[in-house]
This record gives structure tokens, sequence and C-alpha cells, in this order.
């Protein structure tokens, strides 16, 4: 692909009205929907207004009046961004007139503008210098002795982008991209007339200002006043490639720019349609881990922990795994190893992996990352809806008129999606939130919940019972369709269950500390107010009754009728870039692609014949039980790739302990993550930027991931599995990721229509694809259930184990933040540390000055399952009895402290409640110094011999 | 002035529009709109920081700093000019011993351009301590001068 | 790694587990429960545990649930 | 014996409160009142008295004595019968200046709520016709028909709909807004009232500018007394904060929302997507004060007075240098000669009329060659002028075209929201060409009016001294406009008179054309007309027609 910028129309779609309009630009007629302006008119029929403020991701402003136009039997020369069309108009755009008015405006722009394009940053990527030269402007007759706002000190202080208010054009386009797209409100205009200049905050810094850093300002500047770094460092790009960004479930559409072999800039694509044109600080930003010093480039091998890593050729470390897998299965048995898939991994090399463990290892001890955040989800929509999967897609959320968000920090974990939800908001959708913490979507500039319900965490079962109750006892349920689409005697059962004064908001009240009339009305908006939509987290998986809450969820949908349409559903936030994919590949050890179990006769049939081995019928190991088996004597080997479960799982001492009980563990990643510590071989990842292959978002859409650069480390992830299979004996023979999803759509009902050719053509496609639905399906159930008629689920609350007590009296719960992904191996190795150096644990202000504690204090973090230390940070964001922190920093390593409860019905374990006690403390706890050299020693590496 | 906004937006509402209202009443409270109150009144609003910026400065009767102990606000509009106004500018900026739009340097006061009173029949006007005075001229300053070094 | 830290041992997970998804269904009714738990174990748990849970309610009789026991009674049949 | 005496800002200013205090210190009841309107006669004492009301003026607090015994030097006799108020057709300001402004016995005893009751047995779409077939235009400077605005907003689906009331009347030379409602405000409350019944809507504002407190605070206390009259209606008053684009009605939206003063594109239209994107009708001071009237008497009785398509009255506002300087309330029609020689009796000065800037600062300076143009809005636009706020601001020939033409510049350059680029970059670049142009033109030789003028003209000397101390107060560093504004020495550029000309010239083209709104818009109206009617201010010859006077 060469570079070529994307068509920018000036104003965005009209609001779709079903009519249109016939009129004249230059001579042409055209027709096309009321409300589009003349501006965007005249792009779409190939002309071009000159323009600087417009743009359309953004609503029209009118501020350049480079777009004037004439239109006949109108006074004046109307902006052309501003001015809709009607019907029989008849407008010019190039006349001499239009041309002289134009110039005189580019002068004046021209006058109090820096005259050093040949070596300013955006040269040749500027809008101000393309527009000057469209309008034909010659000179400059003001002179460059007036008064000017050049000479303004740059402001460097975002570690990825500066702001060079000299450049600046006053035209907005930041401070509405700010308000409008992303919806942080953190640019203004300060002061007026001539003076008046762009401001983060109150004229500070960006970095220290209310900006997260989206970097929509930046790509919504026309000129080189908000600029990347990068660009000013290695110059403009080249070429681009449309790829799909590899952080959250939100997966956004981007183009990777180029210059020659350099990556300069990740540009959120708008024809994105998870993203519309939006990104976040770490799509848009964070890739740097990807030329990270840290990333191993050579293989590495060991016969035992303590030792150093010694570096080996690919056919070395290959083959020695090949014969280490063979040796344990020959001594232990074909069930005593397994394997763990990535989330973080394409669609192709997940299928792999697992491929590789029921055909190559010849059992099904597969699982992935899926198991410790969204497996109930899994679970609990299959059991009532029929697919394991949310419902809608995201452009859905601004159809929906009641939003309620349950256990999910959006701004946090999926700020793209966040910022239409509350685009969304704005524009008068109300607003429930239910969860511990008082989020940033309970209230922040601009949006604010009608109700936040802030429940002790564990008692979302009891919550939702309650909320189902208020719906049922006041007959705010939807007959019609719960006859129409349920079991009516289903739902009767779950209504008289629902129904009993135990489960009203009043008798639960002492259980969640939510007062029952907020409840009350909460659930009255939800079941009342129009398009009710959920939204959901993995406040709501990761407790040992989650997939009850799944289900409960499900069941307040079905009962509302809000299932089946637009603007309403049941909707998982994925956590993981492919999370959803990797559960659709087969990742689960019950489970072939598409969620048929293993004992499906007709299921393994189809695939034993493909593979040509007979394949287990039995269901394999969790990730737990298979660490349990470890510890047994009976699990001697894994294959881990990309996903880290040393600081991921829960309990990390349970974790250690059945790691250093195997015999060979071996992990591919970018890094030596923690895990790494007790592994045994070590095979180097590529990066997403590395390889070709799609991604599943949050929204069952399917995208792809185009290579962008050669593997530095040799070979894409996809390969490196195909050489472990067929150094164990397997004949594969992929060239190209393409070849597999061939495979998969063969084998994969729900993906029967999915082929490369298509997705080139339509950018994405949504599963179920397939020949009933051909064009895919970003809306589910429309007609019925998957399942046939919806189940509603009896969710009785059956508190967890994990209690408050006098040795540990307060509620841990967890979660992430916006500037760090998960367990942080890519973002810490980027700036985004500017935001976030270290984890922090919040506490609310009674419970820190019972303890003495003060902000920024080191405090000891202690549970029954372990102990660690990291610095306070007192905040009403908590309420009292509840403690939260995020799990980025392995020098905190949060799961030391998260117990071994989980799902009753996934093992998806209990992250968001923990028994803690917190006490003021000195610094690093012994066992976070002793993990730290103990880190350093297993991090030792012996280089390649160079004669090799 | 945390308890003086909330007790304020209690009264009066926390909408937005009920912003240049409240930055009117912390300036009569306060005198000015100091950097440091902008985020409690955006907090109170439910703004960011940098909307209450933007309209802070947009203004022209916000202050950012305090003003002098007097302000005299004198008319420059076009009304007052054709009574003479820019020679009693002149003569009050010599006066007073302080340039239009600025403050003294011992703080007594503020000298302040403001574009029509109202009063355009009977210039050169002033607001003096946000009392009305109309044809001012050199006696008029003395006493106005002579109001401020009391 | 300090001495106080609370990991489970494989039979008591296991025991745990079980006696979980039981009391987790038993809104269902007691018999519904039962085959509930059942067809839930037989459906997500590798032939080693399953083996192991049934060895593990002959030797500890009064570990598993009433509903949790019929279940595990169930599947070894 | 009733003592009435202006509470009026101007009457104020000019010492009417000492004069107030110092009859009810002689045991007097001291009625406070609304202005008449004529400023040369303020302090302006009422005695009422079996004649009627005798007034006295300007008075001041010493003269308690000679007024009571009558003996005064300026008594004037019985106030309606005094020639420039006799001369009127007061529609609007019938009451200001005669009753207590919020009394509402005076006011209801005057014909008060007269309109709103009748508007009240009237259908909202009876209403509106009636304000259409008065012929109201909006007086705020547009002139758009006041009852079309209404109509759309009728028209427009029921829900939150509001009345907003632009009283953010900051141009030099108009001061009918702040009389009306610090003299009559319930004048306007009713107006609002009426609109509000009209339209569908439930609550209005007061959009007042804060350089006007006499008006906040009497409209408040006002809202206050009629909130019971006008209910359910509710109304409030919001105070601007000193920034002139405000007056622009998009502008002034925004800012009740909360937001910076900037000017917002239309479409969409205000009665569509007004406050708070709801259907709004958004309406000049004396276009709703004109609205009483109208229901109360009939559109017929307003439509029967005026001029073409301008219909009813115009209060006008006789500014600057004027003997009588005041508000003169007439139908549309009367010339502009008329207005500044017969009703004001010429400058104050008494030196001849040069120039006179009709409508603010966006209006263009007229010479008196251009005085037979009638008070109308087309004439006036034709003439490539506007009437805007009907204020009128007279200068005497000591007047230096360019100094006005440059400040017309700085003043936009000062107000300008920043939004645009015409008006945010132009407007300070207008400022730097006309001081290249200054520096560049032959000396001119100063008008010295004598120092035997008029006492009320002994300031509005422009002496050489003045001038250059202005000058040095905005040369280059800093002043307090800021860099902004004033310019380096220009270098590298042609900097010829001819140059200059054209550059300014092209420069009006493009803020007329190019701007967003008025303000940018309109800055050219006074500095093109004093290019071309002054020519020699700025360096060129003087016009032929002049020069053939």
């Amino acid at each position: 692909m060469t570079f070529t910028r994307e068509t920018d129309h000036g104003t965005p779609a009209a609001i779709a009205t079903g009519k249109s309009v016939t009129l004249t630009i230059d001579g042409q007629a055209i027709t096309l929907p009321e409300g589009t302006s003349i501006m965007r008119a005249a792009s779409l029929l190939g002309g071009s207004i000159p323009k600087l403020c417009a743009t359309d991701s953004v609503e029209s402003f009118g501020s350049c009046r480079l777009c004037l136009v004439e239109v006949e039997g109108r006074n004046g020369y109307p902006a052309s961004c501003t001015t809709p069309v009607a019907e029989g108009m008849v407008v010019r755009t190039q006349t001499d007139r239009l041309k002289q008015l134009r110039r005189g405006v580019m002068e004046l722009y021209i006058s109090d503008h820096p005259l050093d394009c040949l070596t300013c940053g955006a040269n040749g990527d500027c809008e101000l210098q393309d527009q000057a030269g469209a309008v034909g402007l010659r000179d400059v007759r003001y002179g460059y002795d007036g008064a000017t706002n050049m000479g303004q000190a740059k402001d460097q202080s975002n570690p990825y982008f500066d702001f060079d208010p000299s450049k600046c054009i006053v035209c907005s386009r930041c401070v509405r991209a700010c308000d409008e797209v992303q919806g942080t409100f953190a640019l203004t205009i300060e002061g007026m007339g001539f003076d008046s200049k762009v401001s983060a905050s109150q004229g500070e810094g960006f970095l220290g200002s209310e900006c997260v850093s989206c970097g929509a300002c930046v790509q919504a500047c026309p000129t080189a006043s908000l600029i990347e770094k990068k660009v000013v460092e290695v110059g403009t790009p080249d070429r681009a490639v449309v790829t799909t960004c590899a952080y959250c479930g939100v997966g956004c559409t981007f183009r990777a720019e180029m210059r020659g072999e350099e990556l300069v800039r990740m540009v959120p694509w708008k024809d994105g349609k998870a993203n519309r044109g939006h990104s976040c600080v770490k799509g848009r930003f964070a890739w740097g881990y990807a030329q990270h010093q840290d990333r191993i480039l050579n293989p590495m091998i060991r016969a035992s922990i303590d030792e150093p890593w010694r570096e080996v050729s690919w056919d070395e470390a290959i083959a020695h795994t090949a014969s280490e897998f063979r040796r344990i299965q020959a001594k232990y048995g074909t069930r005593s190893i397994g394997g763990i898939t990535s989330s973080r991994c394409t669609n192709e090399e997940t299928f792999l992996v697992q491929k590789l463990i029921r055909q190559g290892f010849g059992n099904n001890n597969v699982d992935t990352c899926a198991r410790v955040c969204h497996s109930p989800t899994g679970y609990g929509l299959s059991q009532t809806f029929g697919t394991s999967a949310g419902t809608q897609d995201f452009d859905s959320v601004m159809q929906s008129d009641v939003i309620l968000v349950i256990g999910a920090n959006p701004t946090d974990g999926h700020p793209v999606f966040a910022s239409r939800m509350k685009r969304r908001l704005r524009q008068g959708a109300r607003l429930i939130v239910m969860d511990p913490r008082r989020t940033d979507l309970v209230k922040s500039p601009h949006i604010e919940a009608d109700h936040h319900l802030p429940l002790r965490p564990g008692t979302n079962v009891a919550m939702l019972t309650a909320m189902a109750h208020v719906i049922v006892t006041e007959k705010l349920y939807d007959e019609a369709f719960i006859r129409e689409r349920c079991d009516w005697d289903e739902f009767a059962d779950w209504a008289e269950f629902v129904s009993q004064p135990a489960r009203s908001p009043e008798a639960i009240e002492p259980l969640t500390g939510v007062k029952a009339d907020e409840v009350r009305a909460a659930a009255r908006l939800y079941a009342t107010g129009g398009n009710g939509a959920i939204y959901y987290g993995l406040g709501v998986t990761e407790h040992s009754q989650g997939s009850s809450t799944v289900m409960a969820i499900a069941n307040l949908a079905m009962a509302t009728g809000n299932v089946g349409r637009e603007g309403v559903g049941v909707n998982p936030l994925r956590g993981q870039n492919n999370v959803q994919g990797a559960c659709d590949m087969g990742s689960f050890p019950h489970e072939f692609s598409g969620y048929r179990h293993v004992s499906d006769t007709a299921t393994r049939q189809l695939f034993e014949r493909t593979w040509g081995v007979s394949l287990d019928a039995e269901p394999g190991l969790r990730i737990p039980n298979m660490l349990d088996a470890a510890t047994d004597g009976t699990f001697k080997g894994l294959f881990v790739q990309g996903e880290d479960i040393l600081q991921s799982d829960p309990n990390t001492h349970h974790v250690a302990a059945g790691l250093a009980a195997m015999e060979c563990v071996v992990v591919q990643d970018l890094f030596l993550n923690e895990t790494a510590n007790y592994a045994h071989v070590f095979l180097p990842g590529s990066t997403f930027l590395e390889k070709d292959g799609t991604f599943t978002n949050a929204e069952r859409r399917i995208q792809r991931v185009r290579k962008v650069m050669a593997p530095l480390n040799g070979y894409a992830d996809w390969e490196i599995v195909q050489l472990v299979a067929n150094a164990m004996g397997l004949r594969w023979t992929y060239d190209h990721p393409a070849q597999i999803m061939d495979e998969i759509a063969a084998l994969t009902p729900t993906f029967a229509g999915v082929h490369y050719d298509r997705l080139e053509a339509e950018g994405s496609l949504q599963w179920p694809a397939n020949d009933a639905a051909p064009d895919g399906t970003p809306t589910m159930h429309i007609d019925g259930f998957v399942r046939g008629k919806g189940k509603f689920v009896v969710t009785d609350y059956v508190p967890t184990d994990e209690k408050t007590g006098p040795r540990f009296p307060l509620l841990l719960t967890t979660g992430r933040i916006l500037s760090h992904y998960n367990v942080g191996a890519q973002t810490r190795r980027t700036a985004n540390t500017a935001w976030h150096p270290e984890d922090r644990l919040e506490i609310h202000p009674s419970d820190a000055e019972n303890r003495g504690i003060k902000e920024g204090d080191w405090v000891a973090l202690k549970s029954r399952a372990g102990e660690t230390t990291l610095r306070a940070q007192v905040t009403e964001r908590v309420a009292p009895g509840v403690v939260y922190t995020t799990f980025h920093h392995p020098e905190t390593q949060a799961n030391v402290i998260t117990t071994d409860y989980s799902d009753w019905a996934t093992n998806c374990p209990e992250y968001k409640v923990t028994a803690v006690q917190v006490m003021p403390s000195n610094g690093p706890s012994d066992w976070q110094l002793d993990y730290a050299d103990q880190a350093r020693m297993s991090r030792r590496i012996a280089p390649l011999e160079a004669a090799e | 002035m945390e308890e003086f906004i909330e007790g304020w937006t209690a009264r009066h509402g926390a909408t937005r529009d009920q912003l240049l209202p409240l930055l009117h009443a912390v300036q009569e409270e306060a005198g000015y709109v100091a950097d440091a109150v902008v985020p409690v009144i955006a907090r109170a609003l439910n703004l960011s920081r940098a909307d209450v910026h933007g309209v802070v400065t947009f203004y022209h009767d916000f202050r950012r700093t305090p003003a002098g102990r007097h302000v005299v606000k004198l008319c420059r509009a076009e009304s007052c000019q054709a009574r003479g106004g820019a020679a009693i500018e002149a003569a009050a900026a010599q006066r007073l011993g302080v340039a239009m739009g600025e403050t003294r340097g011992d703080g007594a006061i503020s000298l302040e351009p403001v574009y029509c009173l109202g009063l355009c029949a009977v210039g050169p006007n002033a607001l003096v301590d946000g009392r009305p005075v109309a044809r001012i001229d050199g006696a008029a300053l003395d006493r106005i001068a002579a109001e401020v070094a009391a | 790694m300090s001495d106080e830290n609370d990991v489970m041992s494989t039979a008591d997970r296991l025991i745990y587990m079980a006696n979980q998804i039981a009391r987790n269904l038993a809104a269902q009714g007691d018999a519904e429960a039962v085959a509930s738990t059942a067809s839930h174990i037989a459906s997500f748990w590798d032939p080693l545990m399953r083996a192991r849970i049934v060895a593990l309610a002959a030797e500890q009789p009064d570990a598993l649930s009433p509903i949790a026991a019929q279940a595990v009674r169930r599947i070894s049949a | 014996m009733k003592i009435y005496v202006s509470r009026d800002m101007a009457s104020v200013a000019l010492g009417a409160d000492a004069v107030a205090q110092a009859f009810a210190d002689a045991g007097r009841e001291v009625i406070r009142t609304g202005s008449r309107g004529l400023f040369s006669i303020e302090p302006l004492v009422e005695v009422e008295t079996a004649q009627g009301r005798i007034g006295y003026g300007p008075v001041g607090p010493g003269d308690v004595a000679a007024v009571l015994d009558g003996s005064h030097a300026n008594r004037l006799g019985p106030v309606d019968q005094h020639p420039f108020f006799a001369g009127q057709q007061r529609f609007t300001f019938a009451r200001c200046g005669v009753i207590d402004p919020v009394s509402l016995t005076e006011y209801a005893a005057q014909d008060g709520w007269k309109g709103l009751e009748a508007a009240r047995a009237m259908t909202p779409q009876a209403v509106v016709d009636a304000v259409k077939a008065s012929g109201l235009r909006g007086r705020g400077g547009a002139g758009f028909p006041t009852g079309i605005k209404w109509q759309t907003v009728l028209d427009a689906p029921a829900g939150d709909k509001y009345i907003v009331c632009n009283a953010d009347e900051g141009d030099s030379g108009t001061f009918a807004d702040r009389m009306l409602m610090e003299g009559d405000p319930y004048c306007l409350i009713e107006g609002m009232a009426i609109a509000a019944h009209a339209v569908g809507a439930r609550h209005g504002y007061i959009y007042i500018r804060s350089e006007y407190p006499f008006a906040i605070a009497t409209m408040r206390l006002a809202i206050d007394h009629a909130a019971h009259l006008i209910a359910p209606f509710t109304l409030e008053v919001r105070e601007g904060a000193g920034a002139y684009v405000c007056g622009e009605e998009t502008a002034l939206l925004d800012s009740i929302e909360g937001k910076r003063g900037q000017v917002r594109a239309k479409p969409p239209l205000p009665a569509l997507k007004g406050l708070f994107g709801q259907p709004t009708v958004i309406n000049n001071v004396l276009s709703l004060a004109a609205v009483p009237f109208i229901l109360a008497e009939g559109a017929e009785a307003y439509a029967a007075v005026g001029f073409g398509r301008s219909r009813g009255t115009m209060p006008v506002q006789l500014a600057g240098n004027v003997r009588h300087g005041g508000l003169y309330e007439i139908g549309f029609g009367i010339t502009l000669g008329e207005l500044v020689n017969d009703v004001g009796g010429g400058t104050a000065s008494g030196r001849p009329v040069r120039a006179v800037q009709v409508g603010g600062p966006l209006g263009a300076y007229f010479p008196p060659s251009m005085f037979h143009l009638p008070f109308d809005y087309e004439a006036f636009a034709a003439a490539g002028g506007l009437i805007g706020h009907a204020g009128i601001t007279v200068f005497d020939d000591s007047v230096d075209m360019a100094h006005m033409a440059r400040f017309a510049m700085e003043f936009c350059a000062a107000e300008s929201c920043g939004k645009c680029t015409p008006c945010r970059i132009g407007s300070t670049r207008g400022v730097e060409i006309v001081d290249r142009i200054m520096a560049a033109r032959p000396s001119i030789s100063r008008r010295h009016p004598d120092e035997s003028q008029d006492p009320e003209s002994r300031n509005a000397r422009l002496d050489d001294a003045a001038l250059d101390a202005d000058f040095r107060q905005h040369d280059g560093k800093g002043g307090y406009l800021g860099k902004a504004l004033y310019s380096r020495a220009p270098s590298r550029i042609d900097t010829s008179l001819d140059a200059q000309t054209t550059l300014l010239r092209d420069l009006c083209d493009t803020m007329k054309y190019g701007s967003l709104c008025a303000l940018g818009g309109f800055t050219p109206y006074p500095v093109l007309s004093a290019l071309d009617y002054f020519p020699e201010d700025f360096g060129a010859p003087a016009p032929l027609k002049e020069a053939a006077e």
C-alpha cells in the first residue's frame, strides 16, 4: 500500500431522516440525505472546497471562512460547512470572487504563521500549506512586523506529542475533538480575539492537564501545532498499512504509517467499524515496546530454572522442545503435558496452539487466559441465549436510551468505546452504574450517572436479583416478548423465585449496602426507559458467582425485552484484543472451535477426519487444575504462548509452586516475563506489527492484522507453533495465515463464511458469518435466540467464602487504569509510565485515618494468601471498607494477595473480592525483595556463541 | 472558598448554565477568580478545569488576580470620544498615576477601559468603584484622585 | 515465602469445587440440582479429576454435601 | 406636593441622588422615576402641581428652595409640553420618566398589563398574527420581522421553549434598553410574558450587560414583584461579563449556557435550536417592549406610524457631542438631519457637525451631506449604513476620522470572540494598517475648538498634546490591549499611502464578506465610510462634493 491520505469530507454524515434532496454544485447534480452540508456534498462529488476548521470527525464550526460559496438567490457567501443542502439549491464553489475572498482570509492566516515550512515537521502533511497553495496565495501584504502569536514556548511535556502554539491557527479542531470525540473536555481556547490560544486545562502542560493523551487532538490538528514527536524525529510517512490494535477488546483499526521500515505513527482509521477513527493512549502511542531493548530475539534454553539462560539456534530450541515434551509424555503419560493459548495472539495462532495440543499432544489440556477473565461470560450466555458472546455491535450504543454498566470501568479499560458511550450520554441517554467504586462514569465532566449502586464487592447476584424482584413484582416485564421468545414456564419459575420477599431490595440492603430506594429506581429506569443496554466487565465475571451473575444479567434483559435489536442487549466488554477469538478458536479444554463439546461425536469426527488422528473425547485440565496436577506430580510440561500466568493468575504462590514442579515449561513471549522465571525453554515471540492474521473483538468482529515489518525474532508466532508441531511429527504446511483461516472456516459453522478475501473486501465480518448470515451478524438473536427459546435460569445468591473478619477487615478489589494494560509487559515498556509509574492502593479517607495512613505512604497489603507493599492513594472513589489496586507492575504483584477462590462453574478466579488488612509499612516486603533477586538471577543470559 | 461554592450551588443549582453567575459570585466574594479556585468550580458544576478556564479568560469582567483597592472604569467608546474622551483618558492615567489596564504599584487603584456605560449624551463617563460619574473633566479627576488617596 | 499462605491441597480443592457447584445449583431443587451437578462435572472435569473425586467421596464420606455426594455417585456409576 | 426625581443611571451620574436626598431632607415626598430622556436638563426635578408636573433642570442639591418656590432659573414649565417631548410619539416609552418604575400600582394605572390581558384572551396564533400585522421588526439592528420569528417558535414541536431578551446593549451611543429597564421594567416583563404565551414558553431570561448595574437591580426587583402576574411563566436576569460580542444572539445564548461567548454558525436558527438546543425566541428589549402597546392598542395603531417597510416607532438615541442628547421616540421616516440639528440642536461644542455615526461602533459615519437620509432600515442599508439600535453619535469638526477608523478596528480587536479568522486576525491587522496610514499622511490641520464654548464641551477638545499622549500610550510595547493591537514599525512591505489604503479596503472586503457575525462583518462600515466620506483624513484629496460645498 502506498501512502495516500484518507479523504476528509469536512463534515460528518447527516443523521439519517430518510429524506433526500437534489441540488446542483458547479453544474453537477447530486442527490443526498437532507442535513448534509454543502461542503460534504461537494466532496462526495469529487470536488474540494478549501477548508481548515472543518474535518469530518467533528461537527461543523464555521470559523476559518475559507469554505465560503455562492448560493443562487442568497445574499453573501455562506460557509459551505455550516450550510445544509436544500432542494433545488444552485451552488458555485469556484468563482473569481470566492477565490479573492479565500485569498484574503489566507493572507490573514499567513500573516500570523511562521514561514518555516521547509524545516517544519509537518512539511508535506500540513493542511494550511495545502490550502495556501489551493487558494493561490502569493503575497502577504501585511508584512511580518505586526503583532503575532509566534515565538511562544513549545509544550513538550507529553511523551508522545508536542504542542507548538506558534503554529496554531486557532481552528479549535483539537478542542472540539477532545470534547466531541473523546469526551474529556481537557482543552479549551484561552482568552479571546487575537490572543485566543489553545490551552490544556488551565494553560498548563498537556501531561499535567486533564488530557488523557488519546491523540484525537493530534489527529485533528491541521498544522504542526500538535504533532507526534516521532514524526518530527523520523519524518513524514511514505506508506501505510491498515491493521488492528493489539491492546483491548475494542479492536480499533489503525493505519500503521511507515517511513521505510520504520513505524512513524499509528493513526486511527476512520473506516474502522469498531473505533470510527478514534483511539486511546495505548493503541495510538504505546507501541514502542515492539522495538524495546528488552525484547528477546534469540531462542534460549536451560536445564533448570536456577541456571542462566543459554542462547541457542531456532533449530536447537525447537528440537529441544519437541524432545522434552515427547520424553515427558513417554514417562508420565499422554495427559501429563498441556498448553495455554493467548488472547494476545491471532485467531490463527490460537487455533494452531490448540490444534498442536489436541492433535500433537493427543489430549485436551488446553486452556487460555480467558479462564481468568470472561470464562463465565461464555458459560452464562451460552446457557441462557445459546451463544458465548455479546449481542451487539458498538454502534448499537448510539441507539440506547438507558445504559446499565455493571462491574466495568470503560473509560479506563475500553476507552474508545467509553467515548462513544459518553457521547450517547451527552445526547441524553440515562445511565446506571453498578460498581463498588465511583468510577469516572459515575461522575466526570459533562456526564453523571442517574443512579450509582455502590454495592459491596461480591453481592452482584443479590443486587441483580433484587432488580428482577422490582421488575417482576411491579409488573414492568415485557410479557409479549417473554411469551414469544422464551419459555413461559421457565419465566414463571424464575419470577416466583425472584419475587420472594427475601430477594427484595429492602431485604438485601444489609448485604449490598445500597439503599433499596435507589435499587428500585434503577430497576424501574432500566425496565421502562426505552432501549436498555447492559455493558459489563470483569467486575461481573471475576467472582465465585461470576457465571450466576452473567445469567442474572441475561435474565434481566430477557424479562424486559431488551434483546434482539439495536440499542439493547447484553454486552461483555472484553479485556484483551483477541479474548473473544481465543475462546471462539477452541481454547477451552472441553470444547472445539465454535463452542462444541469434545464429547460431541460428530464434531470430533469432523476434526479427526481433517487432522488425520483420533482425538480425546474427554475434557482436559483448566489452568488451576494443571497447576494442581503439577504440584501433585501428574502434570510435567507446559507450553505457554503469550501469557504471563505468574503475574496475571491468582494466588501467585500457588502458580509458582505449580510451575516449579514441572520438568519443561516453554514460554513463547516478547519479553522474559515473570512466568519465564520458571521456564526451561524461551521462544521469542513476534509483535502484532510483524505478522498477518485476524483478531476478533468484543462485538464478534473479525478484523485483519497485517504485517507491517519483518519479525525481529525471525518468525511470526504461527510459524513457531508450526515448527514445534512439525518437530513433534505433525506435517503442517501452512504458508500463510489465510490457509489457517480456511481450515477454521471449514471446521467451524459460525465461521464458514470467513475468508481473507472477504475480509479484504469488507474490512471486517461479525460472526456468525455463514450461508445463513452471509454478511455477518451485527446484532444477535433478532428473530429468535440461538438456543431456540431464551432460558431463564434461577440464580441463587451464594456468598463467597472469602469473608472479612478481624484479621482481614477490608475488601480488596482490583482493576486496571487507562495508561496501562494488564500485566503491563507492553505499556511498562513505553512512555505510558509517565502517567502511572507504579500501582497504588486506593483507600477511603476514614479507613486511612484509622490506620494512620497518609497519601503516598507505603502500606503493607496482606491477605490470607500473601503480602505485598505499595503506596497509598487516599480517595473517596472507594467506599469505606473497600480498597482497590491495579495489577500492572510486577514489583507490586497484586496477585500475591488474591486467593484461589473462583467461579463455581468456570473457575474464573475471584480477583474482585479478597479480604485484606492494610497497615503502614516502610517499603517493599521481604518477599518482594526475594522475588526481585530471584527474578534477576533467573534472567541471566549467556549470549549465543559468536561462531554460531 | 470551597464552602462558599458549595453553599452557592446548593442555593442556585449546579448546572453548567450557572457558571457565569457563580463566577460573578466568587469574584464578588474574593475579589477575583484565583486559578486555584477553578478546579473547585469545575467540580461543583461537573465541568472540566479547561471549561472553566476558557470561560474565565474569555470575559473581560473576570479577574485572575486581585484588582486595586479602588477601580476606575473609564469609557473609551465613540460617544465619550466625541466629547473629549481621548484627552481625559490620557489625563486620567497621568493624574491617577497608573496606565490604562493596569493596577498601580501600591495596589491602591486599577484603571480599566470600559466600552460604553450607556450614558452616551453626558460623557466622558466612568464607574468609580461602581458609582457612575458623568462629564468627567479635570476637576472630576482630581476628586477621584483624592478619593483614592483617602 | 510465608508459611501462613493458605493454599488448598488438590484433594481439598476438588471437594470444595464439587460442593460449590452443588451449592450454586441447589436452588433448582434437589433432584434437578443433583442431575445438573453431575452433568456439570462430567462436562468440565478431566477424567483424572473425576476419578479423584469419586475416590475422595469414598475416602471422606462427610466431605461432600448431600447434593454433591449424590452427583458424584451418579458420575461414578 | 410630590417631587419626582429620576433614578436613571445617567441622572445619577449627573448627581440626581444628591438632589433627591436634598428634597427628602427638606421633608418632601420624593418619587424616583426613570428618566424622561433629555439629559441636558438632568438632574431634572418635577414638582406636582395643579397645572401638571412642572420641571426644573438641571438642578443641584442646593436648589431645593428655588425649585419649591418656583424661582429657579431653569424652570422648564410643564414637562410634557417641552418641545423635546411634545414632538415624540411615545408608544414604548410612554411611562418612562413618568412613573415609579417598580410600582405595580402605577404601572397598572398607566395601562400596564392591558396587552398581556388581551393576549391571554387570544390564541397563541392570534397573538403571533397581531405582532406580524403590526409590522414590528427586530429593534436590535437586523430588522427581522418579529412575528415571523415567533411563528417559527410557535410551530416548533411543544417542549421546552425559551424567551430570551437581549439586553446586552453594548453599542456606544445607545441607551434605550437601559432606560427602559430602569424606567419601565414591567413593560419588558409584560412583553416577554406575551411572547411566552404566544409561543408556549415557560421560562425566560433577560441577559443584561454587567456595565448596567442599575438595570440589573431594577429588573430583578421588578421580576420579584411581578412574578405572580406572569406565572406560570418565570423569568430571571443573567448578568453579562463584559463581552460586547455577547450582544450577538448566538453568543448570548452560549453565554447563558455557561460557555465562552462565541458566535455559533447559523443555521440552525435559534428559533429552532436556541437556548439549550431548544426553540427560542430571542428579541431585543425594544422589540419585546413594543409588544404590550401592539396588543393593548391593536396592531393597526402601531402600524399606522412609520415609513415604508419600517413600521411603528423607533426610540432614537442622540449621543456624543450633541447639545440636546437623549432619547427621542418617533415614527420611522424622520431624516437624519432633523434628528441631529432640529431635535438635537447641533453639537454641544457649538462647532459644526462633521460626522455622525449611526448604529453604534459597527455603524457608518455620515457627513452632513447625507442628512437627507430618512430613518428607515432600507434607506440606510442602501446608503451603506445601518440603523442598528438607532443610536446617533455626533462629532464636531475636531474629529480625526482616521483615528476613528483606527478605533473601529481597535474595538473589534478588543471585543472579537476570536472564532472566525477575518475578525480575529483582520481587526488587529486593520489597526496596524491605519497606524501606517496615519504615520504616512501629511500632517492634517487640526481644528481647535476655541475655549469659549458651551461649558458642556469644555472637555471636547482634542489638542496635539492629548493626541500625542494617546499615541505614546499605544506605541508598541504593551499598553493595555497588549501586543495584539499595536504593530512594530513596518518594514519590507509597501507602506505607501496608496498601498496601505488599498490593503485596508481589501481587508474590509475580507472582513465584511468573510466574517461569521456582525462584529467582524460590520466593522468595515465605519472604516469604509470614514475612508469614503473623509478621505482627506487619510492623506487623500477631499471628495469633490465637499469641495463644492
